[in-house]
């Protein structure tokens, strides 16, 4: 394939070949010609939607006179070998999540493109944008943080260290017969979500639980362990606040929360809450978390808990959380995470409470919509609406099937063994799904999840201001979201921020068009020049 | 592990009937007219056996005798409806005036065993190892009579016992048999109907000389109890001669000569015969001098191409033109036949045979 | 007897421990990280460093290869990284889940393959059931098993409705050991339970013609068939004694074949221990990954004893020694 | 048999005869003809499919109005339809001729070489060589292919090279086994034992006397493991674990299958599936072939 993308490289720049001929410039007035780049994405066990992308912006920027290998790279060795182990060769094509705790700008301005964040992965380090970045994350009064934020996008902006292709579109796919009010959780992806669509629902027949089609297994039902199902967990253990589609961060088992200094939020619980088992919720349970996450530091949890310090009781509804540093993304990003553990099941737990077996105890306790039924392994879970929830779904429960492929998934949604479906099944599936059928529905959900495209800013020609924007210009993002994700991708806004997180980006950036003969022009200024087979080569020392 | 001891009043009964039943068989009477058996390989059409006719009278042996190779156990599987499927048949067997050629599997079924049975050349390999003996025999039983197992299994005892082997060794499997042993438990096998008809298929060739003789007294000593009628196959004159009323003397597919044994031993009419008569150790007559070996040089020849004249030509010391273009018709002397453009020298030519240099001064393949 | 036994265990077990060690370090050796989606979400330095540790994923090799073969030899194969808890645990539903498409599947493909076997290789040689019966049966050995399930479920499922395209029962059918006697249950475990018997007949079908066709010409079914006893008597003969190969090939086949009923278990979403297989090494959960190995090579040890034992029984010649 | 031998049986046979006469003996089997005309057109898409085909495999199709011309089923441009990714089925379908046969005969050559090899060693020589590889080929054999197949490519990472260096490292075992038993019986044999009784040197008689009488079971075990090998490929790429950058019938599949579309895009499913199985079959109509020439009993008579 490398080959291949040589050869029509090597067509492509035939014709401008013979317009370099004329050209001015001569080969004795260039360097060295640019060496192959390495394109690093994630390999089809993720989707071949990476490797479709990757080749389709490959193509365009293979126009500037470049060549390209491209190398699939396993998610886990993406992850840990590239993503954090900073060991991008030169050029990377891969996307990150619609995680809920990214609709804060944090993750995208800091931990993506600060001096020493351990996501840095294009090992860009700017000491004036790794001082705004670190001092937005202080300001706990928004519209402070909001303009430091905004700068900060600025200045990443110029420079152009790395920028986003595209923005992901999740879908969901549901059965309209049978049910009602299926909401978009965006931008999150709705795997993540709990108010939407999963307690929105509403039935329209006597089968009254749902059934959610999904891919794979819940790994457990200990809150402190599970890392994958997050959003399942929360729906038995609740959470102190919730993100909705517009954006805000609404009470849930809290009613309110204020910071009373940098360091301090202080949370009022929600009254009349009631665990699974029928005992009160009170601030001791919360504390009672709080303190034993702080002591324990499950790994599962670190990236969420890191800042906490620990809790104390106000009296039976309010508690104080301490934090480590002053941190304007708890609210979004921890009191949306955070669950509460029921005290009495757990205080005179002698094990390791994070390694416990809570379904083999009995212990599979909270004070979420839904109460534990069963799990069979790799089957399916069933949990039962818990019917004293202020927020209690209008059906009796809901199921989670580990169907492991979507061949299965989309079996089970014509069939109506499904009543929703929310990920595995491309996007554009569900879409023809919905089309070709009057029993199904179909909902898209723009997220936040963005595939950027990382360069290798300690390498030549990746430390070239100049050769960095002119990749950028010639960047397809428009192919990349139709030919690469099939227009379940929208190309992506200016700035590391993505436009979805709504007020946090910074909708006055510069638009940058994609246009192959302006990249062409912004390298030939910079004295890049071609050779007789159209091959970039850097500028004559 | 003796059943014949403790067998009930009820299986010794059934098992008398059975007895009785079997032994009120008579003996069969066999004509075989004209047998031809020919192959179509992929390099031509062949006959193994040519225009063969024999009879064997109810009650007595006939000896089958030549090299190998010469059609002798062509003919007994053609008889026991062996042969494979696509193999050419024609004339006619008559066993007791019913013509057995050419029936299928379903049709033999009555008639294999209760009538015709077979003793096999190698005992070694024809009986199936993964069975034990006595499960074999009784299949063979049940298969044509309405017996119980119980039956069954005594009547094989009887057989064994008829074979000298000792009953408790019916529960053992093939491969824990001796040759002698696997050879006796086979006659047991073919005893077990008492059919009118035995095929022995050279039932002592894979033994050693001194099992053979008591093989062959065995069955001669039986066949004078059972008084049934047997075609023996052998490549031993000397067998034949202990054995047979008459004999019938194959060469290459074809009948070389036959006749009372007696006769054809004594003065045979075929050069074949002759040289098949020096080429085995003979017990010396009183008044003669010991008589040498002598092999008769040469192979049988090819039968996908056979000669155009007399088959043995080639071999043949006294050979003449004649023999090699013209194929010699049956000669009939007396009770005897043979086929041979010359029976009348064979008393000439019998002397010259019986002196070495006859054979040895020929020129083989001419 | 029991001495032949004994010494074929010792090898056996030589020989799991050979391989339980070559599939250990091959873990090892993987540049992937099992911390990996950790790492994605966030996960510390420290917490990462407490993982490794939890997971028994620090300290050097030997260190690491001494505790795993002394957990083992107890009987612990650790605890799933995914799953966070004892693999036994996790794996034992599933290889019962596993066993009731493998073991039917086996037993009928094996029977209607001999069966049809001895039929082929009894019929007469070049005619119209031979000559259809092997080539059939070659095109057949040449679908691979994913294609198998692919055109089930086309046909039987999507196509016709009449039976469930995946899963193992409805969602909300009967728990427990109760719901394997139920109709919903068998109505699941039909279709691939046909895919595992045409995976496996076609083998089965041509070695025992091959074998009957071997011993059809042979003395002893002469004289079976001198005997006058019907003609499907004779055929059994032929049957039982080819048999005897069969049973060599079959043991070893029938571990590797639910092996490969890894595949079958995906196209169908069926929750055995094959799908989890390769979840668990997509995952990177190397204590799961490796007991399933770890169960598949015992079983395939176990199944080539077994065909010894098996063989000694059906062929009175074997003595042991 | 003590008759002495005539230089010839000394002389022994050369392999390429030998192979020769194989073949003519194979092509008097009317399936393995059926086989080897099925292979002989594979062979000839596979050397000229990728100039046939009418579009780049991975090239995005569009429609007029500039979306994605997904899933569309044949016509005029697309005799075969176009795949979920808008690609032309047709395109990447005549590609994975070659993927199929590269892997199949390179997998199959080096299964072939090294089975030989190990196997003629260990049988020829016997002893401590014959130990060794023996007790080598037992622990082999107690591996689950398909499973471990999964983990080492997992390891290696999916490409085509460790494909097939995992599908080899699978496979040996089993023929240098078969191999090896059917050399043991040759060096009984006793032109052998004149050959070696008249001073011909190991290297003479495993070249002259030893493979020549092989042959059909080396020719057997290469042909088995070209269709071993083309199927491990497929479940593999079926599996998710083929390489991305090359288009193959089982990664066709895969796509299909990921994205939900195995049992309504027949046009995408049919194809590869098909040329799947009359490739697999027609090898193993060729291997039974060999079969039957290797073991005289099954022949006809």
């Amino acid at each position: 394939m490398t080959t291949k993308i040589r050869r029509l490289a090597a067509t492509l720049s035939l014709s401008t070949g013979i317009a370099a001929l004329c050209a001015p410039a001569m080969a004795q007035d260039l360097g060295e010609p640019v060496p192959q780049l390495q394109i690093a994405y994630y390999a089809a066990d993720m989707g071949p939607m990476y490797e479709q992308s990757a080749r389709v912006l490959s193509e365009e920027w293979a126009k500037l006179g470049l060549s390209f290998q491209m190398q699939p790279v396993q998610f886990s060795s993406f992850i840990s070998n590239i993503m954090v182990g900073g060991g991008l060769e030169d050029m990377a094509v891969f996307t990150v999540g619609a995680d809920p705790d990214r609709v804060d700008p944090t993750y995208w301005l800091h931990d993506l493109g600060a001096c020493g964040a351990r996501r840095n992965g294009a090992k860009w380090c700017d000491e004036a944008y790794t001082e705004m970045v670190k001092k937005q994350r202080e300001l706990v009064k928004q519209d402070e943080r909001l303009q430091l934020v905004h700068e900060a996008q600025k200045y990443f902006h110029d420079v152009a260290p790395w920028w986003p292709a595209t923005n992901t579109v999740y879908g969901i796919l549901w059965n309209s017969d049978k049910w009602d009010n299926v909401t978009s959780p965006a931008p999150v992806a709705a795997h993540e979500g709990l108010v939407d669509p999963w307690l929105s629902a509403k039935p329209k027949t006597d089968d009254r639980i749902l059934d959610w089609a999904h891919y794979e297994d819940v790994t457990t039902y200990n809150p402190m362990a599970e890392e994958g199902a997050v959003g399942w967990v929360r729906f038995i253990f609740d959470t102190f606040a919730k993100n909705n589609s517009k954006g805000e961060t609404v009470p849930w088992a809290a009613a309110a929360w204020e910071f009373t200094d940098p360091q301090t939020v202080k949370v009022t619980l929600r009254e009349g809450m009631k665990f699974h088992d029928g005992e009160a919720v009170t601030a001791d349970d919360a504390v009672f978390t709080i303190n034993t996450v702080v002591e324990l530091q499950p790994p599962a949890m670190s990236s969420r808990i890191a800042n906490l310090a620990g809790a104390e009781k106000v009296d039976d509804l309010t508690f104080n959380v301490k934090l480590k540093a002053p941190d304007a993304s708890f609210i979004t990003t921890v009191l949306t995470y955070l669950f509460i553990l029921p005290e009495h099941h757990w205080a005179n737990y002698d094990g390791d409470k994070v390694a416990r077996d809570v379904v083999a105890d009995g212990a599979v306790i909270g004070s979420g919509p839904f109460k534990f039924k069963s799990w069979r392994v790799n089957e399916t879970h069933e949990l039962e609406t818990f019917a004293e929830h202020f927020h209690a779904a209008e059906y009796d429960g809901v199921r989670r099937l580990a169907l492991g492929q979507a061949d299965a998934i989309r079996s089970a949604m014509l069939s109506g063994t499904g009543d929703i479906a929310s990920m595995v099944l491309p996007v554009a599936a569900m879409s023809d799904l919905a089309a070709q059928n009057d029993h199904l529905d179909f909902l898209e959900i723009p997220s936040h999840g963005s595939m950027l495209v990382w360069l290798n800013n300690q390498k030549a020609p990746f430390t070239d201001p100049a050769f960095r924007k002119a990749l950028r210009v010639a960047t397809a993002k428009q192919r990349a979201a139709i030919e690469g994700w099939l227009g379940f991708a929208v190309p992506a806004g200016e700035g590391p921020v993505p436009v979805q997180l709504g007020m946090w980006h910074n909708s006055e950036l510069p638009e940058v068009p994609f246009d192959v003969d302006a990249a062409r022009k912004i390298l030939e200024d910079a004295g890049y020049g071609w050779d007789g087979q159209g091959r970039l080569h850097f500028p004559k020392k | 592990m003796a059943p014949a001891r403790t067998r009930s009043p009820a299986l010794a009964r059934d098992l008398a009937r059975l007895d009785e039943r079997l032994s009120a068989k008579p003996a069969a009477h066999l004509k075989v007219n004209g047998l031809s058996i020919g192959y179509s390989t992929l390099r031509g059409r062949f006959h193994a056996v040519e225009d063969v006719s024999f009879e064997v009278r109810a009650g007595t042996n006939l000896g089958l005798v030549g090299e190998s190779g010469c059609g002798k156990s062509t003919v007994v599987k053609a008889l026991m409806g062996l042969l494979p499927e696509f193999t050419g048949i024609s004339g006619e067997a008559l066993l007791d005036g019913q013509n057995i050629l050419g029936l299928s599997d379903a049709q033999l079924e009555p008639i294999r065993w209760n009538r015709i049975s077979l003793i096999t050349q190698s005992a070694m390999n024809s009986l199936d190892p993964v069975y034990c003996i006595g499960d074999q025999i009784c299949e063979a039983i049940l298969a044509h009579e309405k017996v119980g197992k119980a039956v069954a299994w005594a009547r094989a005892e009887e057989m064994f016992a008829l074979v000298g082997l000792p009953a408790e060794r019916l529960y053992e499997f093939p491969h824990q048999f001796s040759g002698g042993m696997r050879q006796r438990a086979v006659i047991a096998m073919a005893l077990a109907l008492n059919a009118g008809m035995l095929l022995a298929d050279e039932p002592t060739t894979a033994l050693d000389p001194i099992m053979q003789s008591q093989i062959m007294s065995r069955i001669r000593g039986i066949h004078e109890h059972m008084r049934r009628s047997m075609i023996l196959v052998t490549h031993d004159i000397a067998v034949v001669a202990e054995t047979c009323e008459a004999v019938v003397v194959m060469y290459a597919g074809k009948v070389a000569e036959s006749g009372p044994t007696a006769d054809v031993l004594e003065r045979p009419l075929h050069p074949y015969t002759m040289g098949l008569q020096n080429a085995f150790p003979r017990l010396p007559v009183r008044g003669q001098p010991r008589q040498p070996l002598i092999s008769i040089p040469g192979t049988v020849p090819n039968l996908l191409l056979p000669p155009s004249g007399c088959r043995f030509a080639s071999r043949c010391p006294f050979a003449t033109d004649l023999c090699r273009t013209t194929a010699p018709q049956l000669h009939t002397v007396g009770a005897q036949s043979a086929a041979c453009h010359y029976t009348e020298r064979a008393d000439e030519f019998r002397a010259a045979a019986a002196r070495p240099e006859t054979w040895r001064n020929m020129r083989v393949g001419a | 007897m029991r001495a032949y036994i004994l010494r074929r265990l010792a090898q056996s077990v030589l020989v799991v421990w050979a391989v339980t060690t070559i599939m250990f370090f091959m873990f090892r050796v993987m540049p992937a990280d099992p911390t990996a989606i950790l790492l994605e979400r966030g996960l510390t330095d420290e917490a990462r460093q407490a993982l490794l540790e939890q997971w028994g994923l620090t300290g050097s090799m030997w260190d690491q290869y001494l505790a795993y073969l002394g957990n083992l030899i107890q009987g612990d194969f650790g605890s799933s990284f995914f799953y966070r808890k004892p693999v036994w645990e996790v794996l034992w539903p599933l290889i019962v889940n596993t066993l009731w498409i493998a073991i039917p599947g086996l037993l009928l493909g094996a029977a209607i393959g001999a069966a049809i076997g001895t039929a082929v290789g009894w019929a007469r040689r070049g005619g119209k059931l031979e000559r259809s019966g092997i080539f059939l049966a070659t095109v057949i050995r040449g679908v691979p098993n994913f294609v198998i399930g692919i055109a089930l479920l086309t046909i039987f499922s999507s196509t016709l409705g009449w039976f469930p395209g995946f899963g193992m029962g409805d969602p909300g059918a009967t728990t427990g050991f109760a719901r394997y006697f139920t109709l919903d249950f068998l109505h699941h475990l039909a279709l691939p339970l046909i895919a595992v018997i045409i995976y496996f007949m076609p083998e089965n079908l041509l070695l025992m013609r091959s074998g009957v066709v071997e011993n059809r010409t042979e003395d002893y079914i002469e004289l079976v068939r001198a005997k006058g006893v019907p003609q499907r008597r004779v055929a059994w003969h032929a049957a039982r004694n080819s048999m005897l190969p069969l049973i060599t090939w079959l043991f070893p086949a029938l571990a590797e074949t639910i092996a490969g009923i890894v595949v079958i278990e995906i196209v169908f979403s069926w929750p055995g221990v094959g799908r989890e297989l390769v979840l668990a090494v997509t995952r990177q959960d190397y204590p799961l990954a490796q007991a399933a190995f770890f169960l598949l090579a015992v079983m395939i040890v176990l199944a080539n004893l077994a065909a010894d034992l098996v063989y000694g029984k059906l062929d009175p010649r074997v003595v042991y020694k | 048999m003590t008759q002495v031998p005539d230089q010839g049986a000394i002389r022994g046979r050369s392999l390429f005869s030998s192979a020769r006469d194989s073949f003519r003996l194979l092509m008097e089997d009317n399936f393995a003809v059926v086989g080897v005309a099925i292979l002989a057109i594979f062979v000839l898409l596979a050397i000229i499919g990728p100039w046939l085909a009418p579009y780049e495999p991975f090239k995005a199709m569009m429609t007029e109005t500039g979306r994605l011309n997904r899933l569309s089923p044949p016509n005029a441009t697309h005799l075969l339809g176009t795949t979920a990714f808008g690609n032309d089925v047709l395109s990447q379908f005549l590609h994975g001729f070659r993927v199929a046969l590269i892997v199949g005969l390179v997998a199959a050559l080096a299964v072939g070489f090294i089975s030989t090899v190990f196997g003629v060693l260990s049988g020829y020589f016997g002893g401590y060589v014959d130990d060794v590889l023996m007790r080598l080929t037992d622990i082999a054999l107690s591996i689950p292919t398909l499973p471990f197949a999964i983990v080492a490519v997992a390891l290696l990472g999916p490409s085509i090279e460790n494909i097939i260096l995992v599908i080899t490292i699978l496979f040996w075992r089993n023929g240098a086994r078969i191999i090896r038993s059917a050399v043991l019986t040759e060096r009984e044999r006793i032109y052998v034992k004149w050959a070696r009784a008249a001073g011909a040197s190991h290297f003479h008689i495993i070249m002259r006397h030893i493979l020549p009488n092989i042959v059909r079971i080396v020719f057997l075990w290469v042909t088995m493991s070209v269709a071993f090998a083309i199927l491990t490929e497929a479940s593999l790429s079926f599996l998710g674990l083929g390489d991305p950058t090359v288009v193959s019938w089982g990664q066709m599949l895969n796509t299909a299958f990921s994205s939900g579309n195995l049992r309504t895009a027949w046009w995408w499913v049919v194809p590869p599936s098909l040329a799947l199985v009359l490739l697999v079959s027609s090898l193993y109509l060729i291997g039974r072939a060999y079969e039957e020439q290797t073991n005289p009993r099954l022949r006809r008579r």
